[in-house]
């Protein structure tokens, strides 16, 4: 990819920079705490699933008794290892058994740290060896049916059925799809508990449960097998549950995840440190199972101008990758995520989307980047709608995005419909092929309205995020200097999730997790 | 001449009756597939169907696009549609009129409720910045506004209109899988009708699948479909308000 | 599990019914307008109708997009639809197979008739270059080839026919309009058939909006539609050939 | 507009001079021969109009009564001149009485050609300021009601009846289009007369008659005043009586007309001679009456494979340059043709298309130029196809074209519907606003894949016109080098309509035109 654009080298450093110290502080400010889902999701990886009788989730009875009892703040894992101790149990047994109403897992006595570790040891290392197998399986097919050409074909699925979801990921798969996302229901970013088993009913989406992500999955290694290209599957590390579904899609071999730093805080109204701390270890996991995280970006312009706000989307960039690095991320795996979304009424539109496209593309040049579809001007108008696409997948091959979530041309009408996706997979195959060499061909005019679109936009980046560094972050949202949307430090939805950690605290996965990833 | 009695669909002559149209079958592409395309297109009363097009989508499925000729027409002269039938007025007539005939600022409340989380569209009719052009009612001197943002619930937003003593309640409601949308606005009526609040608020719906037909329907004062702009509203709200007060005052 | 006796459009539930449609209409765009499109929708027997869009055209017209449930459904059990039953070989069997068996040169005749002049789809099949990576029949040493063009008349053409002694005439029709092809392809039979000749030839059709099934009607012996590959037709022709000299030969 | 390829000045030359030497022999060719159809063109100068009781149109009924008398060679200007002599008739009344039988015109005694210069001269004269009274008329209206931005937006209308023709066509001048054309019925261009008077009835298109022309104007007028834009209206001198309508629609001021030098001899099977000396008139008609002509060389593109055979379009450009300014045109009315052809399903299709639009504009950079849709790769794949109009339409604002005849989606379907020309405006709309300094603001590599499609078509087209040099257009149309069709110079509709002219004969208007534009 040649530098088409070109980039002030100062305006570039000085945002990075200003990215740093925003960091800074968030790790700051997370790293004496732990949340209710981050210990859920401990839980979870020392093998704890299933529900109760009354369906509640046992990771979730197992962490609110501890809550209940005010003794969160010594983390599951402790309480887990010293009931090992006294009942010799599994951890899933001892979840049952607290389910069942059988004990407190708060009272037994307390045993010390060095007892834990010896005698959960073997199930950290069991749980943590199933990552690894996971990751080395993906690796492995992903050599046996390899990748087409960039950008790929990214499709959603939203039956609310994961039946007919996985019915319709395959068609997909087969008209050519590379990446399949499930949507989620409306509903779920706020609980505040991960539904359980196979589930058929949902609104705009279907729930992410680790037995649906395990139905896709074997779904989607089907198509590959069919198909000869290794078919990815999406979902949600998003809301209240967000490192307990990066678990589960780790458990599942899923491929990516939408897990974004601010997203939830702006668009579900939960609490910001919640949010960073789950974050942070959502986005370990992401890391060590080789999942690409998808940042949220493209949400700013559904909502507020995409020519206004542009820069919005890069500084918000900037701080996303800089954060997913702090969690042991490679580059390769930060799938920053932007938005055609400029009014198609304005004249030369098209010149400032591809010089937004552009200038990602090249200010996070070793990131997967994804780009998402016109929405928010696509009205009923189903062939102006495909028309729109087009023009939107030109503008990716034009600019080399990585991952081209495929717009629909009703998009304003339902969620995708089987013919949908079939004719904006044909829309994207058309456009990739007959322009593929577009972007290798044509050389921007140094003083043109794209080049100068870009200065602008870049310059106007780094303003923002070195405001950011003197108001804080936290100030920032609460200032609504992202979509507009404006959340108090306190506010929002899984504060009382929030806990400070005592001495005796351990989370022996995330240490796992940073010696693997070279985290210090 | 056209005979408004019988309107049929017009393809390039008068009364041709062309229509296009286009579904997935759960038949794998065939020319079996084809012909049951056809013959459902035939059962919807199009003649002279000709598929154009067939996809096979894998999975059993293919794709099909048809035209052919309607054979029914309507008549256009019964057509009868709800519509809000206050007058448009300016920014500056509503703030006037207010200041006139009402002599107190109006109260307005808004939110988007249940799981909705669609701003965008009541932010369009609300915020400050407005639409289209058009100021919103946080910019109307005249006017009060609470934005309770999204997803709300209605037992929320009930409480918070009391407080505020709204004369209006604002409601968007976006997403509408499975009706869902018909099932929150008509869970608010009855929450409002428990306790006796109805006739308190006018109460007013907006969003793209909202009609004033379907509000009226459903027990709302009135409904704001796609493109709705903020002057709209706030002229139907002061208008009502004026009626109500002018009425109350009469009896 | 699809019930294939009542297959239904799908959208993304089983049976959904989901449907698009798509139709002008002499009314200019209007609340009316639309209501009058969707009556008519609930004409054709859709349900749950909702218009998504609606343009004005001017001059009194607008165009409607909308979307439904088609509350019908089509039983896939009981369709056949006619098909050339011949076995598709490639061009080597098919030259190795007039060697073998019928051990003379074939003659094919092909023009495009009436006033049509669209050559492509003919040229597709009879000249050297062929189509779609296959080999046209001019280029197949076992058959002899006269391709008389376009708009050849009728007569112009059954002349030529018997002057070259063809084993079979290729009619390409494109131009539709008005059913025009129907009409050109039937004059065609009448005429060889007013001349005692319609047994001499093996009659084809080709085109776009030509189907096996209504070549078989109007009287042709076979039909190509989009799509046809020159090896299709030759193989029809030469099996057909050599089942006519067994046939005479038996009786 | 910018050069955007590099041009081999060496092979533009080459071929401009072929093209010259090419036009010298097709003007040695016909300058001693007149045609039928020239003749009822002069008699239509001179007033003639009108059918006689069987419905023949009257100038059909006078010049086939000099035809059967064998005098057609002394031209029908010779023998209208000389009834008026005799008869003090007007030529419509002569011609009228001739239809009723009531004389033979060639059974007069013959005057000099002194005396029928002189008894026609006030004829003749009028009804050229006719020509020259409609040619201001549209100046004035132009002023009045100026056109937007190129590319123009140009649609067809053909639904076989004139009346529902300008129901559709003012709806899509209210929808934005800029030039309406009127699509012939598919039998009309082998008709050896016009028909006469409104007709309801056609295959594919509406007949071409002056009375037609008159109401469809009249519609585009109401038209303009509606828009405050001037629509222009097109039809086609084409065919076996391509002057006659060229007259007609120079009377009617129509503003384009469809008018090839080889068009008819290809896709028609017009006798060769014929087509020259009736293209040769035509032009000279439109010229004087300031009618821009559109050249067919799109059609080569729908027959062949618009990528091995790129050249011929070119060629057959500099070909119909050269011979349409032998008739007096200006660079500025001679529209020349090309499409959008290539199978889209070709990697990198897109940037040939380009190649050949930039190099079609820059090779004659003061013609107008036409361009066309894709047509032959639409198939009933509506969706798709409005896909591909968006890339055609993209294509031509990025290399700059002046007149684009809009795709439609349905174009593998029928003739388009009203709301098939909605959508495509709709489409060009869109795509030309939200590109439009695109064009500016982009560069072609040097060596890259466009650069290098445009030398290797232009490399083509000069050989190909040298080979046509070398052999004689005859030969080479002989030989199927355009569209691979062939026709011998002998052959074709319409040879019998050739006359060589006597040393009586007199064309006045020509030579009028001919002053007025300045030829020599
Ligand atoms: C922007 C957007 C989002 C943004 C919202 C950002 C925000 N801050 O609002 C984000 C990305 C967060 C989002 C998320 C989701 N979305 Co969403 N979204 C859209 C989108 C693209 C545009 C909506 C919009 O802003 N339109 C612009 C505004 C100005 O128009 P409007 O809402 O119609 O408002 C006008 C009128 O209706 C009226 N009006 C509206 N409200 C009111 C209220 C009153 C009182 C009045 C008087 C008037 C009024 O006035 C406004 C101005 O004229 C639409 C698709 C589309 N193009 O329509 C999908 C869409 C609405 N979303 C959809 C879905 C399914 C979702 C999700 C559920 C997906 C998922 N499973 O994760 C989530 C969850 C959202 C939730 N919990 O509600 C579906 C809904 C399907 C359906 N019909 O049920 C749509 C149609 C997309 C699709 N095809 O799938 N979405
Ligand atoms: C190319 C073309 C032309 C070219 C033709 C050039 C040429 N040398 O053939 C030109 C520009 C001259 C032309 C002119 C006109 N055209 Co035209 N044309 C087309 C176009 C774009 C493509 C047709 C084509 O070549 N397809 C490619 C070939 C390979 O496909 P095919 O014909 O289907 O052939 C395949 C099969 O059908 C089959 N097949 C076909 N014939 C035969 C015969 C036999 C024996 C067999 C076995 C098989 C077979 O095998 C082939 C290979 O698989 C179509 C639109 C479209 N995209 O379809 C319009 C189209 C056919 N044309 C149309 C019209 C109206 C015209 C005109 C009448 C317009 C006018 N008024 O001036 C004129 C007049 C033509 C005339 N007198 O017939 C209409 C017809 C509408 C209708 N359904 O009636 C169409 C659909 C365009 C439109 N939407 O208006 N046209
Ligand atoms: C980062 C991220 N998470 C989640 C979501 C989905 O929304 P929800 O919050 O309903 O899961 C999105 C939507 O685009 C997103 O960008
Ligand atoms: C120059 C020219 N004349 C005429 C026509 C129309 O065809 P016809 O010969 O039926 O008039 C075309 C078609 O594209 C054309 O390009």
């Amino acid at each position: 990819m040649d530098c088409k654009i070109k980039i002030d080298n100062d305006l570039l450093s000085r945002s990075r920079k200003a990215a740093v110290m925003i960091a800074d502080k968030v790790e700051e400010l997370i790293k004496d705490k732990t949340t209710t889902s981050v210990e859920r999701t401990i839980a979870r990886l020392m093998g704890v699933d299933g529900v109760d009788s009354q369906g509640v989730p046992l990771p979730n009875v197992l962490v609110d008794q501890i809550k209940k009892s005010g003794k969160l703040e010594d983390g599951v894992f402790y309480w887990i290892g010293n009931a090992i101790i006294e009942t010799g149990k599994t951890p899933q047994e001892i979840a049952r058994a607290i389910g069942n109403g059988d004990f407190l897992i708060t009272d037994f006595p307390e045993y010390t740290n060095e007892a834990i570790l010896s005698v959960t040891e073997s199930v950290v290392l069991d749980n943590v060896s199933i990552l690894d197998e996971v990751a080395e399986e993906r690796a492995k097919r992903q050599i046996q049916y390899p990748e087409g050409p960039a950008p790929l074909l990214y499709v959603i699925v939203a039956t609310g059925n994961i039946y007919e979801d996985t019915v319709q990921a395959k068609a997909a798969a087969k008209q050519g799809a590379d990446i399949i996302a499930v949507i989620r229901s409306t509903a779920q970013s706020l609980l505040d508990y991960v539904p359980f088993g196979p589930t058929t009913e949902g609104f705009g989406g279907t729930y992410a449960t680790q037995e649906n992500f395990r139905i896709m999955r074997e779904a989607l290694d089907e198509a590959s097998e069919e198909t000869g290209r290794y078919i990815q599957l999406v979902n949600y590390a998003s809301g209240l549950c967000m490192p307990e579904i990066a678990v589960m899609g780790a458990f599942e071999r899923l491929d990516m995840m939408l897990n974004d730093a601010i997203y939830g805080i702006l668009f579900r109204d939960i609490n910001i440190n919640r949010t960073f701390i789950d974050q942070y270890f959502s986005r370990m996991i992401n890391a060590y199972s080789g999942i690409i995280i998808n940042t949220g970006e493209d949400n700013y312009l559904t909502t507020s101008d995409a020519v206004e706000e542009a820069h919005t989307v890069i500084a918000s960039q900037f701080i996303n990758e800089e954060l997913a690095v702090r969690s042991g991320m490679p580059k390769k795996l930060i799938g920053l995520g932007h938005a055609f979304e400029i009014n198609p009424d304005i004249e030369d539109g098209f010149l400032m989307e591809i010089a937004q496209a552009q200038l990602v593309r090249q200010l996070f040049p070793e990131c997967p980047i994804k780009y998402m579809p016109p929405t928010k001007h696509m009205t009923g108008n189903i062939f102006k709608g495909q028309l729109m696409d087009g023009m939107f997948n030109l503008a990716s091959v034009m600019t080399g995005q990585s991952i081209q979530l495929l717009g629909m041309m009703t998009e304003a009408v339902h969620t995708p419909f089987i013919q949908d996706r079939l004719l904006s997979i044909e829309n994207a195959e058309y456009i990739f092929n007959n322009a593929r060499h577009l972007q290798d061909e044509i050389v921007f005019k140094p003083d043109g309205i794209i080049q100068n679109r870009a200065d602008t936009v870049l310059k106007e980046t780094t303003a923002m995020l070195e405001t950011i560094v003197e108001k804080g972050l936290m100030k920032a949202i609460e200032d609504g200097m992202f979509a507009g949307i404006s959340r108090s430090p306190g506010g929002g939805k899984g504060a009382d999730g929030v806990v400070v950690k005592s001495m005796n605290y351990r989370n022996p996965f995330m240490d796992i997790f940073k010696r693997g990833l070279g985290v210090l | 001449m056209i005979d408004r009695t019988a309107i049929k669909p017009y393809g390039d002559t008068l009364n041709d009756g062309r229509i296009q149209i286009s579904f997935s079958l759960p038949l794998e592409a065939s020319p079996e597939a084809e012909e049951a395309a056809k013959r459902l297109a035939g059962k919807m009363g199009i003649e002279e169907v000709s598929s154009v097009s067939m996809h096979d989508m894998g999975e059993g499925f293919s794709f099909h696009i048809l035209y052919g000729s309607c054979k029914y027409s309507v008549d256009a002269t019964n057509i009868k549609v709800a519509k809000v039938e206050t007058k448009m007025m300016t920014y500056y007539e509503i703030n006037a009129f207010v200041k006139e005939k009402i002599d107190r600022k109006l109260n307005i409340i808004g939110a988007c409720t249940g799981f909705d989380a669609h701003t965008v569209g009541l932010d369009a009719i609300m915020n400050m910045k407005g639409y289209a052009g058009e100021y919103g009612l946080e910019r109307y001197p005249e006017i009060n506004t609470w934005n309770l943002g999204s997803q709300v619930p209605n037992e929320a937003l009930i409480k918070k209109a009391v407080e505020v003593d709204a004369d209006a309640i604002l409601v968007s409601q976006v997403v509408t899988q499975k009706e869902i949308h018909v099932q929150n606005l008509t869970n608010l009526v009855e929450l409002l009708e428990a306790e006796n609040l109805r006739d308190r608020f006018i109460l007013i719906a907006g969003g793209p699948r909202i009609s004033h037909e379907l509000a009226l329907e459903i027990g709302f004062d009135a409904g704001f479909g796609p493109g709705s702009l903020p002057p709209e509203v706030a002229s139907y709200i002061v208008q009502i308000v004026h009626k109500r007060i002018s009425d109350r005052e009469r009896s």
